[in-house]
């Protein structure tokens, strides 16, 4: 089988793990939800199952998964505030690809490795100490021929840490559902208004906490909504006992 | 100056001492221009052309060197009970492969293409002699790079012996094909399961 | 059977491989009996006559040898016995200056500081008098110290005079033993590696 076609059962997500990639380039699922560990279970199931390792796909999944696993690192702990969540879909799949391209370039290379390798079959050189009469004396240096700035840069060198992965960046819900309230309740001060025009633009987590905000509303018993259809738009409007309230 | 078929028979016994290679230049060196050294060598070529004897005469990691004929292999390994050099595993040849081709080049490096650790092959390459350290990078990583054990074990000339990375690359339509893949492989399957 | 002019090359070529002296029972062996073995090396005894080669076939203790053939010593003097002064490598560098900076310092924390086995680079350095055993650490192993060689190479009169760190030094305001920071860098690129 290739990789495309396992077959996965996670919280957010359940098909085929080519499938998956698609919705997460598409931004339908979202990769911080996805626990990629699970993925890695279901192949390693799958193999288990097969009982047999298949070195080509798994090469192939581990560069997909790592490449995820970056991408999601990527996201979580975005190193600047500006590229925070922001990697297009387009962007990603070309990192992706680039990941691909990469692997299998090495590997292939790897494989030409092999091939000249091969060719040397049986290839031997001499391995023997030269004539004593022959052998090279090796000079003691000159004192203080050595300088000691060496030592000191070496130290300096490997005092010197890895970028270190920032923390500071890892954004916290900055929305709150009274400032959401208050957004609502303006809105429903001009009589009604639709779902999707309160959260224009916003970003998910905003989405979310409108919508807490609009249930709270709605146990007040300040607001009433309608969908037609699922996935359709809510129509939201101050509740029959509100306006009484307010007319009163 | 002497004639080159009085100096072939230095070059060789300098080969035949010769633990590494020796260039054009360090056996001109050696033997003070006692005659045209790539005359000499030439003749040496001669003397040497493959199937005539059980040595050979090689090109090899920036220099010349002799090495056994493959004919001879089957008693030299009875002879000396050990194979000539242990194979690689897939994991060193990919590491081998992302070194010659980038070096010089860090672990971390090496671990992001590979997408999996790459300690102990590194480690193993070095303990077999195919890699060396070369410095350190701007993030304090030890960097690596080939040997010269590594082009003789290999049988090239120099590191420009190697093909072009670029070869294995699939053709931009192949890439094309690929990137659609990633895009929209599932995107039937998407619309399903979207209905 | 094959004939003697086949075996020929094959013994050349065990003969070329080995360092020690063959005897004709250790070639038979080796090469089964693909002919006559005492024939053969006389048909490489007259390859090898005297004059004709730089390399000469030789009957030593029992056995049978190559060697360089002596019109070819003042080339070979030239080239292997000019004097080399010894230049650190860049492993046996950093292994030297935690030695300086650290000592007494075990073979394991060097390894953590440097995040690669330095086994080979203290060994040459050890070999070189550039370093000294200074007994046990805690936990058994080997702690090393720098030597007075080690001063007169440096051209330093004590291990006061090692220059100060913090020039180069890239984040000078960090308060904790050097020691410490040192671990904790080489364990952080570790850790990248891994990652």
């Amino acid at each position: 089988m290739n990789v495309a076609s396992l077959d996965l059962d996670l919280d957010v997500f359940s098909g085929p793990f080519d499938l998956l990639l698609t919705l997460i380039l598409r931004e339908e699922v979202d990769l911080l939800e996805v626990s990629l560990a699970d993925v890695v279970l279901s192949y390693l199931d799958h193999l288990e199952a097969r009982g047999e390792l298949e070195l080509e796909t798994t090469t192939e999944f581990i560069v997909l998964i790592a490449a995820l696993l970056e991408l999601k690192s990527k996201l979580m702990l975005a190193g600047d505030e500006d590229e925070l969540l922001d990697i297009e879909p387009e962007q990603a799949a070309e990192e992706l690809l680039a990941r691909m391209l990469d692997a299998r370039r090495y590997r292939s290379a790897a494989g030409h490795l092999h091939e000249l390798l091969a060719a040397e079959h049986g290839v031997r050189f001499r391995c023997a100490p030269l004539p004593p009469n022959l052998r090279r004396t090796v000079l003691p240096p000159l004192d203080g021929s050595e300088d000691p700035r060496l030592l000191g840069e070496a130290i300096g060198r490997m005092l010197r840490m890895p970028p270190a992965i920032s923390l500071r960046h890892i954004a916290f819900p900055r929305v709150t559902v009274a400032e959401r309230l208050a957004h609502l309740r303006g809105l429903l001060a001009r009589g009604g208004f639709d779902f999707d025009e309160a959260v224009h633009g916003a970003d998910r987590m905003t989405v979310a906490v409108t919508l807490f905000a609009l249930l709270e509303l709605y146990k007040r018993g300040e607001a009433d909504w309608e969908q037609r259809e699922s996935f359709g738009g809510i129509a939201v409007r101050a509740s029959s006992e509100a306006v009484v309230a307010v007319a009163g | 100056m002497s004639e080159p078929d009085e100096l072939a028979p230095v070059l060789e016994a300098l080969l035949f001492l010769s633990a590494d290679p020796l260039s054009a230049d360090e056996l001109a060196e050696a033997t003070q221009g006692m005659a045209d050294t790539q005359q000499a060598l030439e003749l040496l070529r001669e003397q040497y052309a493959p199937g005539r004897r059980g040595i050979r005469l090689r090109e090899l990691g920036g220099g010349w060197t002799l090495a056994s004929d493959p004919r001879s292999e089957d008693a030299a390994r009875r002879l000396f009970s050990r194979p000539r050099t242990a194979t690689l595993s897939p994991a060193q040849a990919e590491t081998l492969a992302i070194v010659a081709y980038l070096q010089p080049v860090s672990r971390p490096e090496i671990t992001r293409i590979r997408g999996v650790s790459s300690d102990s092959a590194t480690t193993t390459l070095l303990e077999r002699g195919l890699i060396d350290e070369a410095g350190r990078s701007q993030f304090g990583a030890v960097l690596y790079r080939t040997s010269t054990q590594f082009l003789k074990l290999f049988g090239l000339r120099s590191l420009e012996d190697l093909p072009d990375v670029a070869r294995w690359d699939p053709t931009p339509e192949e890439q094309a094909q690929l990137r659609d893949r990633l895009l929209r492989a599932g995107e039937a399957r998407a619309d399903g399961a979207g209905a």
